[in-house]
Protein backbone atom coordinates (compact mmCIF):
# COMPACT_ATOMS: atom_id res chain seq x y z
CA UNK A 1 0.00 0.00 0.00
CA UNK A 2 1.17 3.42 -0.92
CA UNK A 3 -0.43 6.27 -0.13
CA UNK A 4 0.09 10.21 0.08
CA UNK A 5 -2.27 11.77 2.54
CA UNK A 6 -3.32 15.64 4.02
CA UNK A 7 -4.60 13.53 7.33
CA UNK A 8 -2.75 12.09 10.25
CA UNK A 9 -1.04 9.09 9.47
CA UNK A 10 -2.25 5.46 10.96
CA UNK A 11 0.45 3.60 12.00
CA UNK A 12 -1.70 0.85 13.88
CA UNK A 13 -4.13 -0.05 10.86
CA UNK A 14 -0.60 -0.34 8.84
CA UNK A 15 0.59 -2.54 11.36
CA UNK A 16 -2.41 -4.36 11.79
CA UNK A 17 -2.23 -5.31 8.00
CA UNK A 18 1.14 -6.24 8.01
CA UNK A 19 0.67 -8.60 10.84
CA UNK A 20 0.04 -11.94 9.54
CA UNK A 21 0.85 -15.99 10.34
CA UNK A 22 3.02 -15.48 7.36
CA UNK A 23 5.09 -12.73 9.05
CA UNK A 24 7.61 -13.46 11.56
CA UNK A 25 8.74 -9.72 12.01
CA UNK A 26 7.28 -6.40 11.29
CA UNK A 27 9.45 -3.22 11.22
CA UNK A 28 7.76 -0.18 11.14
CA UNK A 29 9.74 3.19 11.18
CA UNK A 30 7.96 6.72 11.84
CA UNK A 31 9.42 10.15 10.90
CA UNK A 32 8.63 12.78 13.23
CA UNK A 33 8.21 16.08 13.49
CA UNK A 34 10.89 17.28 15.57
CA UNK A 35 11.12 20.52 18.22
CA UNK A 36 14.80 21.48 17.73
CA UNK A 37 17.93 20.94 14.99
CA UNK A 38 20.47 21.99 16.56
CA UNK A 39 19.94 25.35 18.72
CA UNK A 40 16.95 26.43 15.78
CA UNK A 41 13.46 25.46 17.21
CA UNK A 42 10.92 24.30 14.37
CA UNK A 43 6.89 25.26 14.76
CA UNK A 44 5.87 23.07 12.08
CA UNK A 45 7.09 21.30 8.86
CA UNK A 46 4.92 21.52 5.69
CA UNK A 47 5.40 18.84 3.10
CA UNK A 48 4.72 19.34 -0.70
CA UNK A 49 5.07 16.89 -3.60
CA UNK A 50 5.14 16.15 -7.24
CA UNK A 51 1.83 13.89 -6.44
CA UNK A 52 2.19 11.50 -9.53
CA UNK A 53 5.34 10.78 -9.67
CA UNK A 54 5.84 10.73 -5.70
CA UNK A 55 3.31 7.98 -6.00
CA UNK A 56 5.03 5.91 -8.64
CA UNK A 57 8.34 6.02 -6.72
CA UNK A 58 7.21 4.62 -3.99
CA UNK A 59 5.72 2.09 -5.78
CA UNK A 60 9.26 1.87 -7.35
CA UNK A 61 10.88 1.47 -4.35
CA UNK A 62 8.59 -0.74 -2.66
CA UNK A 63 8.59 -3.23 -5.94
CA UNK A 64 12.50 -3.20 -5.44
CA UNK A 65 12.45 -3.40 -1.68
CA UNK A 66 10.23 -6.62 -1.98
CA UNK A 67 12.63 -8.15 -5.12
CA UNK A 68 15.53 -7.88 -2.73
CA UNK A 69 14.07 -9.18 0.33
CA UNK A 70 11.51 -11.84 0.93
CA UNK A 71 9.10 -9.82 2.24
CA UNK A 72 5.12 -10.55 2.92
CA UNK A 73 4.15 -6.93 3.00
CA UNK A 74 5.44 -3.09 2.25
CA UNK A 75 3.28 -0.35 3.10
CA UNK A 76 4.63 3.57 3.09
CA UNK A 77 2.13 5.83 3.50
CA UNK A 78 3.94 9.61 3.59
CA UNK A 79 1.60 12.54 4.79
CA UNK A 80 1.44 16.38 3.30
CA UNK A 81 0.53 19.73 4.30
CA UNK A 82 1.02 20.69 7.72
CA UNK A 83 2.94 18.35 9.85
CA UNK A 84 2.87 19.73 13.46
CA UNK A 85 5.58 19.14 16.24
CA UNK A 86 5.80 15.28 17.31
CA UNK A 87 3.25 14.01 14.72
CA UNK A 88 4.44 11.49 11.55
CA UNK A 89 5.06 12.99 8.69
CA UNK A 90 5.84 8.85 7.32
CA UNK A 91 5.27 5.41 8.05
CA UNK A 92 7.18 2.54 6.12
CA UNK A 93 5.68 -0.80 7.49
CA UNK A 94 7.70 -4.21 6.40
CA UNK A 95 7.28 -7.76 7.45
CA UNK A 96 9.48 -10.52 6.41
CA UNK A 97 9.71 -14.39 7.69
CA UNK A 98 12.67 -13.39 9.22
CA UNK A 99 13.79 -9.70 11.56
CA UNK A 100 17.29 -9.40 9.21
CA UNK A 101 14.72 -8.94 6.30
CA UNK A 102 12.56 -6.40 7.92
CA UNK A 103 14.84 -4.75 9.50
CA UNK A 104 17.23 -4.21 6.50
CA UNK A 105 14.24 -3.26 3.66
CA UNK A 106 12.83 -0.63 6.63
CA UNK A 107 16.07 1.49 6.52
CA UNK A 108 16.59 1.00 2.89
CA UNK A 109 13.33 2.63 2.25
CA UNK A 110 13.68 5.48 4.35
CA UNK A 111 16.91 6.15 3.58
CA UNK A 112 16.22 5.42 -0.35
CA UNK A 113 13.04 7.52 0.42
CA UNK A 114 14.91 10.75 1.23
CA UNK A 115 16.90 10.12 -1.74
CA UNK A 116 14.77 10.11 -5.03
CA UNK A 117 11.00 10.80 -4.25
CA UNK A 118 10.01 14.18 -5.21
CA UNK A 119 8.70 15.33 -1.95
CA UNK A 120 9.95 18.63 0.11
CA UNK A 121 9.36 19.81 3.57
CA UNK A 122 9.13 23.70 4.56
CA UNK A 123 10.60 24.43 8.03
CA UNK A 124 8.45 26.90 9.75
CA UNK A 125 11.18 28.36 12.30
CA UNK A 126 10.07 29.48 15.54
CA UNK A 127 11.31 32.88 14.71
CA UNK A 128 8.96 33.75 11.99
CA UNK A 129 11.32 32.58 9.01
CA UNK A 130 9.84 29.53 6.98
CA UNK A 131 12.87 27.87 4.68
CA UNK A 132 12.21 24.94 2.28
CA UNK A 133 15.25 22.44 2.67
CA UNK A 134 17.54 21.06 -0.41
CA UNK A 135 19.88 19.01 0.76
CA UNK A 136 23.06 19.18 -1.36
CA UNK A 137 25.17 16.62 -0.68
CA UNK A 138 26.42 17.24 3.02
CA UNK A 139 25.20 20.39 2.41
CA UNK A 140 21.81 21.96 2.58
CA UNK A 141 20.33 24.52 0.25
CA UNK A 142 17.94 26.79 2.12
CA UNK A 143 15.37 28.94 0.38
CA UNK A 144 14.94 31.28 2.97
CA UNK A 145 11.24 33.49 3.23
CA UNK A 146 12.01 36.03 5.93
CA UNK A 147 8.55 37.43 6.86
CA UNK B 1 8.76 23.81 -29.18
CA UNK B 2 7.01 25.39 -26.09
CA UNK B 3 7.60 23.33 -23.10
CA UNK B 4 6.10 24.07 -19.64
CA UNK B 5 8.23 23.28 -16.71
CA UNK B 6 6.33 22.47 -13.13
CA UNK B 7 8.37 23.71 -10.66
CA UNK B 8 8.28 22.71 -7.00
CA UNK B 9 9.24 24.00 -2.92
CA UNK B 10 11.99 26.22 -3.45
CA UNK B 11 11.83 26.88 -7.10
CA UNK B 12 8.26 27.43 -7.36
CA UNK B 13 8.94 29.60 -4.39
CA UNK B 14 11.75 31.71 -5.96
CA UNK B 15 10.40 31.99 -9.11
CA UNK B 16 6.91 32.63 -8.09
CA UNK B 17 4.50 30.48 -10.77
CA UNK B 18 4.05 26.77 -10.23
CA UNK B 19 5.03 26.44 -13.97
CA UNK B 20 7.03 28.56 -16.48
CA UNK B 21 6.95 28.55 -20.20
CA UNK B 22 10.07 27.90 -22.35
CA UNK B 23 10.62 27.47 -26.19
CA UNK B 24 13.01 25.52 -27.16
CA UNK B 25 14.37 24.05 -30.64
CA UNK B 26 12.81 20.85 -31.54
CA UNK B 27 15.77 18.75 -30.98
CA UNK B 28 16.43 20.00 -27.26
CA UNK B 29 18.16 17.64 -24.88
CA UNK B 30 17.42 18.14 -21.00
CA UNK B 31 20.83 19.32 -20.86
CA UNK B 32 19.57 22.17 -22.62
CA UNK B 33 16.12 22.89 -21.12
CA UNK B 34 18.85 23.41 -17.67
CA UNK B 35 20.42 26.21 -19.81
CA UNK B 36 17.41 27.98 -20.99
CA UNK B 37 15.36 27.93 -17.82
CA UNK B 38 18.32 29.31 -15.73
CA UNK B 39 18.92 31.74 -18.18
CA UNK B 40 14.97 32.95 -18.25
CA UNK B 41 15.21 32.70 -14.60
CA UNK B 42 18.82 33.68 -13.04
CA UNK B 43 17.30 33.21 -9.53
CA UNK B 44 16.77 29.63 -10.12
CA UNK B 45 20.45 29.03 -11.01
CA UNK B 46 21.63 27.63 -8.04
CA UNK B 47 19.34 25.41 -7.24
CA UNK B 48 18.74 24.06 -10.80
CA UNK B 49 22.55 22.87 -11.21
CA UNK B 50 21.24 20.53 -8.38
CA UNK B 51 18.10 19.99 -9.53
CA UNK B 52 17.02 16.42 -11.32
CA UNK B 53 14.32 16.64 -14.30
CA UNK B 54 11.75 14.50 -14.71
CA UNK B 55 9.62 13.88 -18.35
CA UNK B 56 6.42 12.12 -17.46
CA UNK B 57 7.34 11.36 -14.11
CA UNK B 58 10.41 9.65 -14.37
CA UNK B 59 13.86 11.03 -13.98
CA UNK B 60 16.07 12.08 -17.00
CA UNK B 61 19.78 12.80 -17.73
CA UNK B 62 21.06 15.98 -19.61
CA UNK B 63 21.15 13.56 -22.80
CA UNK B 64 17.57 13.05 -22.87
CA UNK B 65 15.68 14.41 -25.54
CA UNK B 66 12.80 16.17 -24.52
CA UNK B 67 9.62 14.74 -26.42
CA UNK B 68 6.75 17.25 -28.01
CA UNK B 69 3.68 17.59 -25.11
CA UNK B 70 5.86 15.81 -22.75
CA UNK B 71 4.86 16.69 -18.98
CA UNK B 72 8.39 18.46 -17.72
CA UNK B 73 9.23 19.27 -14.08
CA UNK B 74 12.48 20.36 -12.26
CA UNK B 75 12.88 18.65 -9.29
CA UNK B 76 15.01 20.65 -6.34
CA UNK B 77 17.01 17.95 -4.18
CA UNK B 78 14.19 16.14 -1.88
CA UNK B 79 14.04 16.37 1.51
CA UNK B 80 10.89 14.19 2.14
CA UNK B 81 10.73 11.74 5.00
CA UNK C 1 8.63 0.70 30.22
CA UNK C 2 9.49 -3.16 30.42
CA UNK C 3 6.70 -5.37 30.78
CA UNK C 4 6.01 -8.78 30.79
CA UNK C 5 1.97 -9.56 30.42
CA UNK C 6 -0.10 -12.76 29.29
CA UNK C 7 -2.29 -10.06 27.18
CA UNK C 8 -2.59 -8.65 23.50
CA UNK C 9 0.25 -6.51 23.12
CA UNK C 10 -0.45 -2.68 22.50
CA UNK C 11 1.53 -1.55 19.86
CA UNK C 12 -0.22 1.54 19.28
CA UNK C 13 0.06 2.20 23.02
CA UNK C 14 3.76 1.99 23.04
CA UNK C 15 4.14 4.27 19.84
CA UNK C 16 1.83 7.08 21.10
CA UNK C 17 4.24 7.37 24.50
CA UNK C 18 7.61 7.12 22.06
CA UNK C 19 6.62 10.05 20.02
CA UNK C 20 7.41 13.28 21.46
CA UNK C 21 8.86 16.70 19.45
CA UNK C 22 12.11 15.32 20.54
CA UNK C 23 12.33 12.41 18.32
CA UNK C 24 13.03 12.40 14.87
CA UNK C 25 12.22 8.82 14.13
CA UNK C 26 10.53 5.83 16.17
CA UNK C 27 11.40 1.89 15.12
CA UNK C 28 9.12 -0.13 16.49
CA UNK C 29 10.11 -4.12 16.03
CA UNK C 30 7.25 -6.73 16.39
CA UNK C 31 8.21 -10.26 16.76
CA UNK C 32 4.85 -12.79 15.34
CA UNK C 33 3.81 -16.10 15.99
CA UNK C 34 4.54 -17.71 11.88
CA UNK C 35 2.47 -20.71 10.45
CA UNK C 36 5.75 -21.86 8.58
CA UNK C 37 9.15 -23.39 10.15
CA UNK C 38 10.39 -25.19 7.30
CA UNK C 39 7.47 -27.84 6.01
CA UNK C 40 6.13 -27.92 9.77
CA UNK C 41 3.62 -25.94 10.52
CA UNK C 42 3.43 -24.22 13.81
CA UNK C 43 -0.41 -24.42 15.73
CA UNK C 44 0.59 -21.73 18.47
CA UNK C 45 3.70 -20.51 20.44
CA UNK C 46 3.57 -20.89 24.42
CA UNK C 47 6.19 -18.46 26.25
CA UNK C 48 7.69 -19.04 30.02
CA UNK C 49 10.05 -16.72 31.55
CA UNK C 50 11.90 -16.71 34.98
CA UNK C 51 9.91 -13.37 35.32
CA UNK C 52 11.80 -11.79 38.07
CA UNK C 53 15.25 -12.22 35.83
CA UNK C 54 13.30 -11.82 32.76
CA UNK C 55 12.58 -8.09 34.08
CA UNK C 56 15.70 -7.70 35.37
CA UNK C 57 17.36 -8.66 32.10
CA UNK C 58 15.45 -6.27 30.00
CA UNK C 59 15.81 -3.43 32.21
CA UNK C 60 19.58 -3.87 31.64
CA UNK C 61 19.35 -4.15 27.94
CA UNK C 62 17.12 -0.67 27.72
CA UNK C 63 19.96 1.07 30.08
CA UNK C 64 22.52 -0.32 28.00
CA UNK C 65 20.83 1.00 24.71
CA UNK C 66 20.32 4.09 26.42
CA UNK C 67 24.32 4.25 27.26
CA UNK C 68 25.15 3.09 23.81
CA UNK C 69 23.17 5.28 21.86
CA UNK C 70 20.82 8.67 21.87
CA UNK C 71 17.30 7.57 22.98
CA UNK C 72 14.33 9.87 23.79
CA UNK C 73 12.32 6.44 24.19
CA UNK C 74 12.66 2.52 24.60
CA UNK C 75 9.98 -0.04 25.81
CA UNK C 76 9.97 -3.57 25.43
CA UNK C 77 6.85 -5.69 26.05
CA UNK C 78 6.76 -9.52 25.84
CA UNK C 79 3.52 -11.42 26.27
CA UNK C 80 3.84 -14.80 28.21
CA UNK C 81 1.40 -17.61 27.71
CA UNK C 82 -0.44 -18.69 24.54
CA UNK C 83 0.51 -16.66 21.34
CA UNK C 84 -2.03 -17.35 18.50
CA UNK C 85 -0.71 -17.48 15.23
CA UNK C 86 -0.05 -13.86 13.51
CA UNK C 87 0.03 -12.32 16.87
CA UNK C 88 2.55 -10.71 18.56
CA UNK C 89 4.97 -12.41 21.03
CA UNK C 90 7.45 -9.16 21.77
CA UNK C 91 7.37 -5.33 20.80
CA UNK C 92 10.35 -3.36 21.17
CA UNK C 93 9.99 0.20 20.29
CA UNK C 94 12.93 2.96 20.29
CA UNK C 95 12.87 6.69 19.33
CA UNK C 96 15.69 9.02 19.03
CA UNK C 97 16.62 12.58 17.11
CA UNK C 98 17.97 10.45 13.96
CA UNK C 99 16.84 7.31 12.03
CA UNK C 100 20.50 5.59 12.29
CA UNK C 101 20.37 5.20 16.34
CA UNK C 102 16.66 4.60 16.31
CA UNK C 103 17.69 1.41 13.68
CA UNK C 104 20.67 0.29 15.18
CA UNK C 105 19.15 0.07 18.80
CA UNK C 106 16.18 -1.93 17.92
CA UNK C 107 18.18 -4.60 16.29
CA UNK C 108 20.45 -4.49 18.66
CA UNK C 109 17.53 -5.09 21.39
CA UNK C 110 16.07 -7.94 19.64
CA UNK C 111 19.33 -9.23 18.97
CA UNK C 112 20.00 -9.26 22.30
CA UNK C 113 16.96 -10.12 23.86
CA UNK C 114 17.20 -13.45 22.05
CA UNK C 115 20.71 -14.23 23.45
CA UNK C 116 20.37 -13.22 26.95
CA UNK C 117 16.14 -12.92 28.46
CA UNK C 118 15.49 -15.94 30.31
CA UNK C 119 12.20 -16.31 28.54
CA UNK C 120 11.44 -19.68 26.54
CA UNK C 121 9.29 -21.21 23.99
CA UNK C 122 7.21 -23.70 23.46
CA UNK C 123 6.27 -24.98 20.03
CA UNK C 124 2.41 -26.52 19.52
CA UNK C 125 3.01 -28.47 16.31
CA UNK C 126 0.22 -29.27 13.85
CA UNK C 127 1.13 -32.70 14.14
CA UNK C 128 0.10 -33.15 17.61
CA UNK C 129 4.29 -32.60 19.29
CA UNK C 130 4.58 -29.97 21.27
CA UNK C 131 8.59 -28.99 21.98
CA UNK C 132 10.76 -26.47 24.30
CA UNK C 133 12.88 -24.78 21.99
CA UNK C 134 16.84 -24.30 23.03
CA UNK C 135 18.83 -23.24 20.73
CA UNK C 136 22.75 -23.98 21.08
CA UNK C 137 24.71 -22.12 18.48
CA UNK C 138 23.48 -22.84 14.86
CA UNK C 139 21.61 -26.22 16.30
CA UNK C 140 18.85 -25.82 18.38
CA UNK C 141 17.88 -28.81 21.43
CA UNK C 142 14.34 -29.40 21.53
CA UNK C 143 12.98 -31.28 24.46
CA UNK C 144 9.76 -33.15 22.66
CA UNK C 145 6.95 -34.45 24.31
CA UNK C 146 4.97 -36.53 21.87
CA UNK C 147 1.21 -36.44 22.59
CA UNK D 1 23.99 -26.85 52.58
CA UNK D 2 21.06 -27.27 51.20
CA UNK D 3 20.12 -25.43 47.98
CA UNK D 4 16.68 -25.54 45.44
CA UNK D 5 17.02 -24.89 42.09
CA UNK D 6 14.72 -23.48 39.69
CA UNK D 7 13.80 -25.41 36.73
CA UNK D 8 12.15 -24.06 33.41
CA UNK D 9 10.89 -24.65 30.18
CA UNK D 10 12.55 -28.23 28.62
CA UNK D 11 14.73 -28.47 32.17
CA UNK D 12 11.21 -28.27 33.95
CA UNK D 13 9.77 -30.88 31.54
CA UNK D 14 12.49 -33.53 31.51
CA UNK D 15 12.56 -33.95 35.74
CA UNK D 16 9.16 -33.19 36.04
CA UNK D 17 9.45 -30.41 38.63
CA UNK D 18 9.62 -27.11 39.06
CA UNK D 19 12.24 -26.85 41.33
CA UNK D 20 15.38 -29.83 42.86
CA UNK D 21 16.72 -30.02 45.85
CA UNK D 22 20.27 -30.40 46.35
CA UNK D 23 22.86 -30.87 49.03
CA UNK D 24 25.82 -29.17 48.56
CA UNK D 25 29.65 -28.54 50.61
CA UNK D 26 29.41 -25.13 52.07
CA UNK D 27 31.77 -23.73 49.55
CA UNK D 28 30.52 -25.24 46.48
CA UNK D 29 30.60 -23.10 43.46
CA UNK D 30 28.28 -23.32 40.36
CA UNK D 31 30.32 -25.70 38.59
CA UNK D 32 30.34 -27.83 40.96
CA UNK D 33 26.05 -27.48 40.99
CA UNK D 34 26.16 -28.31 37.70
CA UNK D 35 27.93 -31.37 38.34
CA UNK D 36 25.48 -32.57 41.45
CA UNK D 37 22.12 -31.68 39.65
CA UNK D 38 23.17 -33.82 36.26
CA UNK D 39 24.67 -37.04 38.65
CA UNK D 40 21.25 -36.11 40.91
CA UNK D 41 19.16 -35.59 37.54
CA UNK D 42 21.16 -37.50 34.64
CA UNK D 43 17.93 -37.01 31.94
CA UNK D 44 18.92 -32.98 32.64
CA UNK D 45 22.85 -33.80 31.28
CA UNK D 46 22.83 -32.14 27.55
CA UNK D 47 20.76 -29.49 28.30
CA UNK D 48 22.45 -28.75 31.61
CA UNK D 49 26.11 -29.10 29.66
CA UNK D 50 24.83 -25.93 27.39
CA UNK D 51 22.41 -24.01 30.16
CA UNK D 52 23.47 -21.35 31.95
CA UNK D 53 23.37 -20.75 35.90
CA UNK D 54 21.93 -17.42 38.10
CA UNK D 55 22.09 -16.86 41.60
CA UNK D 56 19.78 -14.08 42.82
CA UNK D 57 18.53 -13.21 39.09
CA UNK D 58 22.22 -12.57 37.70
CA UNK D 59 23.76 -15.01 35.70
CA UNK D 60 26.84 -15.80 37.07
CA UNK D 61 30.16 -18.51 36.05
CA UNK D 62 31.58 -22.35 37.16
CA UNK D 63 33.58 -20.21 39.46
CA UNK D 64 31.03 -18.04 41.13
CA UNK D 65 30.66 -19.75 44.74
CA UNK D 66 27.36 -20.01 46.45
CA UNK D 67 25.97 -18.26 48.46
CA UNK D 68 23.66 -19.59 51.59
CA UNK D 69 19.86 -19.33 51.03
CA UNK D 70 20.63 -17.94 47.39
CA UNK D 71 17.47 -18.10 44.74
CA UNK D 72 19.22 -20.31 42.40
CA UNK D 73 17.69 -21.24 38.54
CA UNK D 74 19.21 -23.40 36.34
CA UNK D 75 18.74 -20.86 32.78
CA UNK D 76 18.53 -23.28 29.48
CA UNK D 77 19.69 -21.85 26.01
CA UNK D 78 16.60 -18.97 26.05
CA UNK D 79 14.63 -18.81 22.93
CA UNK D 80 12.42 -15.26 23.90
CA UNK D 81 11.00 -12.58 21.08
Amino acid sequence: MIELTENPLEPATLLAKAQSPDAGAVVLFLGITRRMTGDRETLCLQYEAYQAMAVKELERLKNEACERWSLTACAISHRLGAVPLGEASVAIVVASAHRGEAFAAGQWLIDTLKECVPIWKQEQWADGKTEWVHPKGNDEARITNDK
Amino acid sequence: MRVYVKLFAGARELVGQESVALELPASATVGLLRERLTEAHPELRSLANHAMFAIEATYCDNETPIPENAEIACIPPVSGG
